[in-house]
């Protein structure tokens, strides 16, 4: 049993979420609003886009790659989608959309799949140059101006209230949208993958070493090639979450946002090197990024100063949990000599 | 003809671009030949890239270790705004300064330089920070620190000598900018081939562990390294300010990618280990022309350099791919 | 010979320029134990690799179980009943024991889903099959390297398997582990499973095997009953050279100690080392796989700067604090892993000869001595004889022998006054170890303090005239090695 | 009578001298500068004007300059500018004075080294119409703050000042949130929302935001309209009619403030070809476009034209703008 907790505080969830823990005390004694139900819904509905986008870099992180593509990947399809659906004055459930974008991107991360999967080249530079060429297809070739109506299924998707909360002090309420149920969702079948089929194993594998993934019989650039795919649908899924949540599309707005996601998934302990890190790690480290950003003015934090808290609380994360990694790889060493 | 290949198989980052470089000269030269050959386009291209082509240059150094510096443009912006302080501070904000006192706005450059490359160096060697999130947030914090210093607006009321001077043509024809541009090269390709710097950085970015094993000052290599690329950010940050006669917080947010975009087409491997100056250089005037050249094309949408650029450089990889596909690749 | 059940023939494959086989067969009988020796690079591990569907050859063909084999995938050949246990393991370093263990049989069994607890039962009924006492939710990273290689043996065992194959089993087993090895061989043999063994020792081959085959760059020089082999013919099959092994005398003792350390302690780790070296003396400390021995080379070398007690250079205290100190006092060390702690793979021969001794190749302006650096590489590149055309070529390009040199070249280069050295010749082949011990000894007699670490006994014992026996951390015994039998370390050591 | 930018003599000389006018908005994704881009399209197609838009895809300072930089060298008679930056812009615009080009600007009064800049209004005077326009919707009396796309945005903080200093003249029972006086949008819909809602729970006695980029008010509504203080809490700013259509009409958003983009675009282009043309420009200048018939200089500068170009929009007039 002291086994088990010992093991538990060698990893980073526990220090992130005492980390959440800290922070939320501290906004709570300088504005008295965080521990109220509309805060937290608040908190939980700004998660959803980067949470989801989070969980796709997360694949990638675990196989050994990157993907820096997932935004402009995520803004071409949203936007193909949309625009798509407003020409054909489409009327109906959301759910096309869904299907729409989703099936988009499965085609752009087929891309980055082969190039990366197939040819074997680095992820890094393939997701850069697809990051450019989504954009340059989105913005040039479809011209992409702001959507500013959006079709009244996803529009209805997007404001309906799957939760309610309500502050009884000053009467405030928060809806958590049904996009939420999409995190969720997503959430629990990439734990399933991840941890219940070989597919998932062989991400993992792969991370681990990719050689012997080979030799042991994964077939390697298939796995590779898949993920990409998923990947690329899951970022198309959280692209029309967003423009569902804000009732418009903006073909520009989500780009630049994957370092700040990347330093979130890896806050929580997810290694860049692969192989390494928890679905609950990288939802955490996510969870810290956003927390910070909305809670600057809580936290009362001018303006001006709120680039200087961010960078500070990344530095300051980053470096406690290179820390802390050093430290428990150190501390395992030694006990596997004691048990010797 | 084995000669030529073998210059080629030396020389693959930097001849595979350009070849790619002429078919583009060949293409602009049936399509726009009159606005794009003439010496004013070319030397508009010759001051354009200095600024970003410095950053480029410092990024490939830590690309070279295995890291990434993302911190580049942070680091220009607190040196023009640092700048334009102390020149308001010395002369006020309409007085005249001695194109002399140039000397003392380059040692704040290089002060800058060491400090923000320090602390990255600091963060990745010694707290083991990956470098990616190390150079990310220190970043975030230059710029946060930029914007409380200016509160966020543009200052443009200096002493503007330095600007005049260093925006200015040396002969009428040589950009001042790209001299800086050159003297920064110089020196890197004399570290990267002719001091034993360079060998530690190549086998360093190879493996980080055995280095340390074989004796390498690791720590040392890595503060050198980053204090290099800050310095060069820094003197980026300088030839911005220069171009553009004012400083701000905010300035070249899109050089970063840019600058990572070069280095990576350029030959340089993310994985560390490999990478030459002359690969990155050629991929720094290329993508000049490409983009310079987009812009001759009234009809087609600047997008598309966005387009062309992602694509040049997937095809970098795949013609390196093609070339020397190994037959059992698993 | 129908009833072969393994039979390649004519084996061609090259990797862009290098013909790593020619023209290679192999015929293996149901049940038998089969050897296949060979100098380092002579093309062992590919032959196993084409036959276990890794790489695809570029001629020949193969029949298994009477069954023509064409292209086959790595899944496939499990499924056909080939089992490998690579030289690299081939493990997931970032999984655990038990799921190390259970993939392959799960990835055989076609399922699309893993079951926890089927994994685990796959793993304990593995473990159990030759009783190796593991954490099975420990991540493999934390293992040893003992404890790894029983993993990849266990893991091999797992499947109905009609041909096991080992590459190099036991380069990182003790001699205990490797008597518990050769009777679940033995155990399996009775079962009628076939056995492919790859191995350079001598003594392991004639103790286990049935019959032989002998590569030799690229092609098959011999085949046949391991009855009608000696160790004459042997070594020269595969190197096609004689030469008969010199016990070292040291010709030029120091008087004064060169080094020496005193009640050296590194906590969890070894505790009151005392030892001194003299100039021109070989001297071997042995010991189980951790009992210590490599922690106590990298405290010596300042890799685990050491908690307490001192270490004494020519007669004075120096601190080791990291390599730098140590290469400043002259102190050089060859690590037991050269792939991952020895050598830069892709960066050419050259740098990594002259790597630790850079900064000696500069100009009096600081400039980098490129005409020294390449006068240095030639000469230690003839030094050493190192096999290479083409000293810009990557280090990768070369065999385990000769990567081997490199990494004593790089420290031979520094103008050392003590080298340790920690497992010199481990996966090494007969040839390429005995010009590594001529070398020591040579460099030995002209003035160097030598001290290698090492478990193969026989080697400690030809070339080092003291040997230090640990135990658990702790110096159990001293030898001189004029008066000591093999079985007499063996008892001290376990 | 109505002005019709096709009878301007000059318009017919550039189309007959072929003369090459370049406008280079902030970005294009914009729909205003989409906006701008029909009424640039308009002048090409109708008077056959050789005038077109180009930009850099993002709102970004340097890449505007170098845009600008690459159209001196190709040579082009006039560029038309909407800078992203005052100050990095000026140095770039010397260059093309320098080389000859007329140099016509919009919203960049402060630049020096330009022909003629073209505001619809003055900053000073636009900050004011959004706040009388914000102060009605609460009543002239409550806690507000203000929202730019970023501190570092040169117009929006002048409009935002222009706006408190307005206030503190006009409407002594409005007070500006003291610990919070300015809060950043990053010209996204989503961050403002987010920072309208955390704003609202921090300040309980909050009751209204004046937005300044054309995606504060909008995400600010969004979030009024979320957390139920719709005639709670107000919000006013920039805003194009199509796309506010249903917030002005749902009454979460009670007016919006703009100018035609379109016309903007017109204007600047007749005004580069009369420069071109070398027409005296003398006070009034006639355009040939609604609101743009009769600029003045605006006082103490030879530069700055200003006309009459705003507009409020609200829920009764929304869709008479047809964009
Ligand atoms: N993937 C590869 N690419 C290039 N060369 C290779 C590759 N694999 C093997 N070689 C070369 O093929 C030759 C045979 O190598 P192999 O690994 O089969 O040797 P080996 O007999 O197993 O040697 P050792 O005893 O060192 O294990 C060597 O010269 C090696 O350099
Ligand atoms: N997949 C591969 N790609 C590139 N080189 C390879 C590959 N596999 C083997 N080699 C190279 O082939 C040579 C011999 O292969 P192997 O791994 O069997 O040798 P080794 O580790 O040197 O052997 P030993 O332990 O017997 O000395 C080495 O130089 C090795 O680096
Ligand atoms: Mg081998
Ligand atoms: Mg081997």
């Amino acid at each position: 049993m002291n086994k088990k907790i010992k093991k538990i505080f060698q990893s980073n969830e526990p220090y992130i979420f005492l980390i959440i823990i800290l922070l939320g005390i501290v906004v709570q004694i300088r504005s008295g609003q965080f521990f109220t139900a509309n805060n937290i819904v608040d908190l939980l509905s700004a998660m959803i886009v980067p949470g989801l986008f989070a969980i796709a870099e997360f694949m990638a992180l675990i196989a050994g790659g990157i993907d820096v593509s997932f935004p402009a990947l995520a803004s071409l399809s949203a936007y193909a989608t949309t625009k798509l659906l407003l020409d054909k004055n489409y009327e109906g459930n959301v759910l096309l959309a869904f299907v729409i974008a989703i099936a988009i991107g499965a085609v752009l991360g087929a891309v980055n799949g082969y190039f990366i999967g197939y040819l074997n080249l680095n992820a890094m530079i393939v997701t850069l140059g697809s990051a450019s060429i989504f954009q340059g297809i989105m913005q040039g070739t479809l011209r992409a101006n702001q959507l500013s109506v959006i079709p009244s299924g996803m529009k209805s998707f997007g404001t309906a209230a799957f939760l309610t909360a309500t502050n009884k002090t000053n009467g405030l309420t928060s809806i958590l949208p049904y996009t939420f149920i999409i995190l969720v969702l997503v959430c629990a079948v990439m734990h399933f993958v991840l941890h219940y089929t070989i597919f998932g194993r062989g991400i993992y594998a792969i991370g681990g070493n990719p050689l012997s993934a080979h030799t042991a019989g994964f077939n390697v650039k298939r796995t590779k090639f898949i993920m990409y795919i998923m990947i690329g649908m899951i970022a198309s899924a959280s692209g029309i979450c967003r423009v569902c949540m804000m009732q418009q599309m903006h073909p520009t707005n989500m780009l630049g946002m994957e370092m700040n996601i990347i330093a979130g998934v890896v806050l929580g302990g997810v290694a860049l090197t692969g192989g390494a890190g928890t679905l609950t790690g990288c939802i955490l480290g996510t969870f810290l990024i956003i927390l910070v950003q909305n809670s600057m003015i809580l936290l009362g934090i001018p303006t001006t100063w709120s680039d200087v808290f961010v960078g500070l609380v990344i530095v300051i994360g980053v470096s406690l949990t290179a820390w802390q990694s050093n430290r428990t790889s150190k501390s395992k060493k030694k006990s596997v000599k004691e048990g010797a | 003809m084995n000669k030529i290949k073998s210059i080629y198989k030396k020389n693959e980052e930097v001849t595979r671009l350009l070849i790619i470089m002429a078919f583009w000269l060949i293409f602009m030269a049936f399509t726009q030949a009159k606005k794009f050959y003439t010496g004013m386009n070319f030397l508009t291209m010759a001051g354009q890239f200095p600024e970003y082509g410095l950053m480029a240059l410092g990024g490939m150094l830590c690309m070279i270790t295995g890291g990434i510096d993302l911190s580049v443009v942070g680091a220009a912006n607190m040196t023009s705004i640092l700048t334009v302080f102390t020149l308001t501070r010395f002369f006020g904000a309409d007085g005249t300064m001695p194109l002399a006192f140039s000397v003392v706005i380059f040692i704040i450059a290089i002060v800058v330089g060491i400090i923000v490359g320090s602390l990255n160096a600091f963060l990745i060697s010694r707290l083991g920070v990956p470098p990616i999130l190390a150079t990310l947030g220190v970043n975030e914090l230059l710029t946060g620190l930029c914007v409380v210093m200016t509160n966020g607006s543009a200052i443009s009321s200096f002493p503007k000598q330095y600007c005049d001077f260093f925006s200015g043509n040396l002969l009428g024809f040589i950009p001042r900018r790209l001299l800086v541009f050159i003297i920064v090269a110089i020196i890197i390709w004399f570290m990267l081939e002719h001091c034993t710097y360079g060998t530690k950085l190549r086998l360093y970015g190879t493996n980080a562990h055995v280095a340390k094993f074989s004796g390498i000052n690791t720590t040392k290599l890595l503060f050198r390294t980053y204090i290099t690329s800050s310095i060069c950010a820094a003197l980026g940050g300088l030839m911005m300010l220069a171009t553009y006669s004012s400083a701000r917080a905010d300035y070249g947010t899109n050089y970063t990618m840019q600058s990572i975009l070069l280095v990576v087409l350029g030959g340089v491997s993310p994985n560390g280990g490999k990478g030459k100056i002359s690969g990155v250089i050629t991929a720094i005037v290329l993508l000049k022309m490409i983009e310079s050249g987009i812009n001759r094309f009234r009809s087609v949408s600047t997008y598309y350099v966005t387009l062309i650029w992602g694509a040049v450089l997937i095809l970098a990889l795949v013609i390196d791919y093609v070339s020397q596909k190994p037959k059992h690749a698993k | 010979m129908s009833q072969c059940l393994l039979k390649a023939e004519h084996i061609k494959i090259s990797f862009g320029n290098v013909h790593a086989l020619r023209d290679v067969s192999l015929e293996i009988l149901p049940g038998e134990i089969h050897c296949l020796a060979g100098e380092n690079g002579c093309g062992k591990s590919t032959i196993i690799k084409i036959i276990s569907g890794v790489y695809q050859r570029d001629g020949g063909t193969i029949e298994f179980n009477g069954q023509k084999i064409d292209k086959i995938s790595p899944i496939d050949a499990i499924n056909l009943g080939i089992q490998v246990i690579y030289q690299d393991f081939a493990l997931f370093p970032n999984l655990t024991v038990a799921e190390n263990l259970a993939l392959n049989t799960e990835l055989a069994s076609r399922k699309k889903t893993v079951s926890w607890k089927n994994v685990r039962k796959i793993a304990e009924e593995a473990v159990s099959k030759i009783n190796f006492q593991v954490d099975l939710d420990q991540k493999v990273q934390e293992l040893t390297v003992a404890q790894k290689q029983m993993v990849a043996i266990s893991r091999a065992l797992m499947s109905n398997a009609k041909l096991i194959i080992m590459d190099e089993p036991t380069t990182a087993l003790t001699k205990k582990e490797v008597s518990a090895l050769f009777k679940i061989i033995l155990k399996l043999k009775e079962q009628g499973i076939a056995i492919l063994f790859i191995s350079h020792k001598l003594d392991e081959v004639f103790e286990i095997s049935d019959r032989f085959t002998i590569f030799r760059d690229g092609q098959m020089v011999a085949t046949g009953s391991t009855k009608e082999l000696d160790d004459k013919k042997f070594t020269y099959y595969m190197t096609g050279r004689e030469f008969s092994d010199k016990i070292f005398v040291p010709e030029n003792l120091s008087d004064k100690p060169v080094f020496e350390l005193r009640n050296l302690t590194l906590d969890g780790a070894f505790s009151d080392i005392n030892l001194s070296l003299r100039r021109g003396e070989i001297l071997g400390i042995t010991g189980l796989l951790d009992s210590g021995r490599t922690e106590l080379g990298l405290s010596m070398f300042g890799l685990k700067p050491a908690d307490s007690g001192q270490i004494m250079k020519e007669g004075k205290e120096i601190r080791l604090t990291n390599p730098r100190e140590a290469i400043a006092n002259s102190i050089g060390y060859v690590p037991e892993d050269r792939l991952s702690e020895g050598l830069f793979l892709t960066q050419s021969i050259g740098d990594n000869i002259i790597i630790s001794e850079i900064d000696k190749l500069k100009k009096k302006n600081g400039q980098f001595d490129l005409k020294k650096r390449d006068e240095e590489v030639e000469k230690w590149v003839k030094e050493l004889e190192i096999k290479t055309n083409n000293p810009n070529n990557a280090a990768t390009t070369l065999s385990g022998g000769n990567q081997q040199r490199i990494v004593l070249a790089k420290w031979l280069a520094c103008n050392l006054d003590v080298l340790i050295l920690n497992g010199p010749t481990v996966g090494v082949d007969i040839g390429s170890k005995h010009d590594i011990h001529m070398v020591l000894q040579r460099l030995a007699n002209q003035g160097l303090g030598i001290i290698i670490i090492s478990d193969d006994l026989p080697e400690v014992i030809q070339n080092c005239s003291r040997v230090l026996v640990i135990k658990n951390g702790k110096i159990k015994s001293e030898y001189d090695t004029q008066n000591v039998s093999e079985q007499m370390i063996i008892d001290d050591m376990m | 009578s109505e002005p019709d930018i096709t009878s301007d003599d000059a318009i017919k000389k550039a189309a007959d001298e072929g003369w090459e006018i370049a406008v280079v908005p902030k970005d294009s994704t914009n729909p205003w500068f989409v906006r701008m881009d029909t009424g640039v399209k308009e002048v090409a197609d109708k008077a056959g004007v050789n005038c077109y838009q180009i930009d850099t895809g993002t709102i970004d300072a340097t890449k505007q300059a170098q845009l600008v930089e690459d159209l001196i060298a190709q040579g082009v008679d006039a560029i038309c500018v909407v800078p992203v930056d005052m100050e990095s812009m000026d140095s770039t615009l010397k260059k093309a004075k320098d080389a000859g080009i007329v140099v016509i600007t919009h919203e960049g009064a402060d630049l020096t080294n330009v022909d003629y800049d073209i505001e619809a209004f003055s900053n000073e005077g636009y900050g004011a119409f959004i706040m009388q326009n914000l102060a009605e919707a609460m009543g002239e009396e409550g806690l507000y703050t203000t929202m730019v796309a970023s501190l570092t945005n040169g117009s929006h903080n002048e409009w935002a000042d222009a706006a408190v200093e307005y206030q503190k003249e006009h409407y002594p029972n409005m007070t500006l949130l003291e610990e919070n006086p300015r809060v950043e949008s990053d010209d996204n819909g989503d961050t403002a929302y987010n920072v309208a809602k955390e704003l609202i729970k921090t300040y309980p006695d909050l009751k209204g935001i004046m937005g300044t980029s054309s995606f504060d008010a909008p995400g600010v509504a969004r979030a009024i309209q979320e957390l139920g203080l719709v005639d709670k809490f107000f919000t006013s700013g920039t805003g194009m009619p199509a796309d506010n259509a249903e917030l002005l009409k749902s009454g979460v958003i009670k007016s919006l403030t703009l100018w035609d983009p379109a016309k903007s675009g017109e204007a600047m282009v007749d005004l580069a070809c009369k420069v071109l043309a070398g027409e005296e420009i003398g006070a009034p200048v006639n355009l040939n476009v609604d609101g743009y018939t009769e600029m003045t200089f605006r006082e103490g500068s030879e530069t700055v034209l200003e006309g009459q170009g705003w507009i409020t929009i609200d829920a009764d007039n929304v869709d008479d703008f047809g964009f």
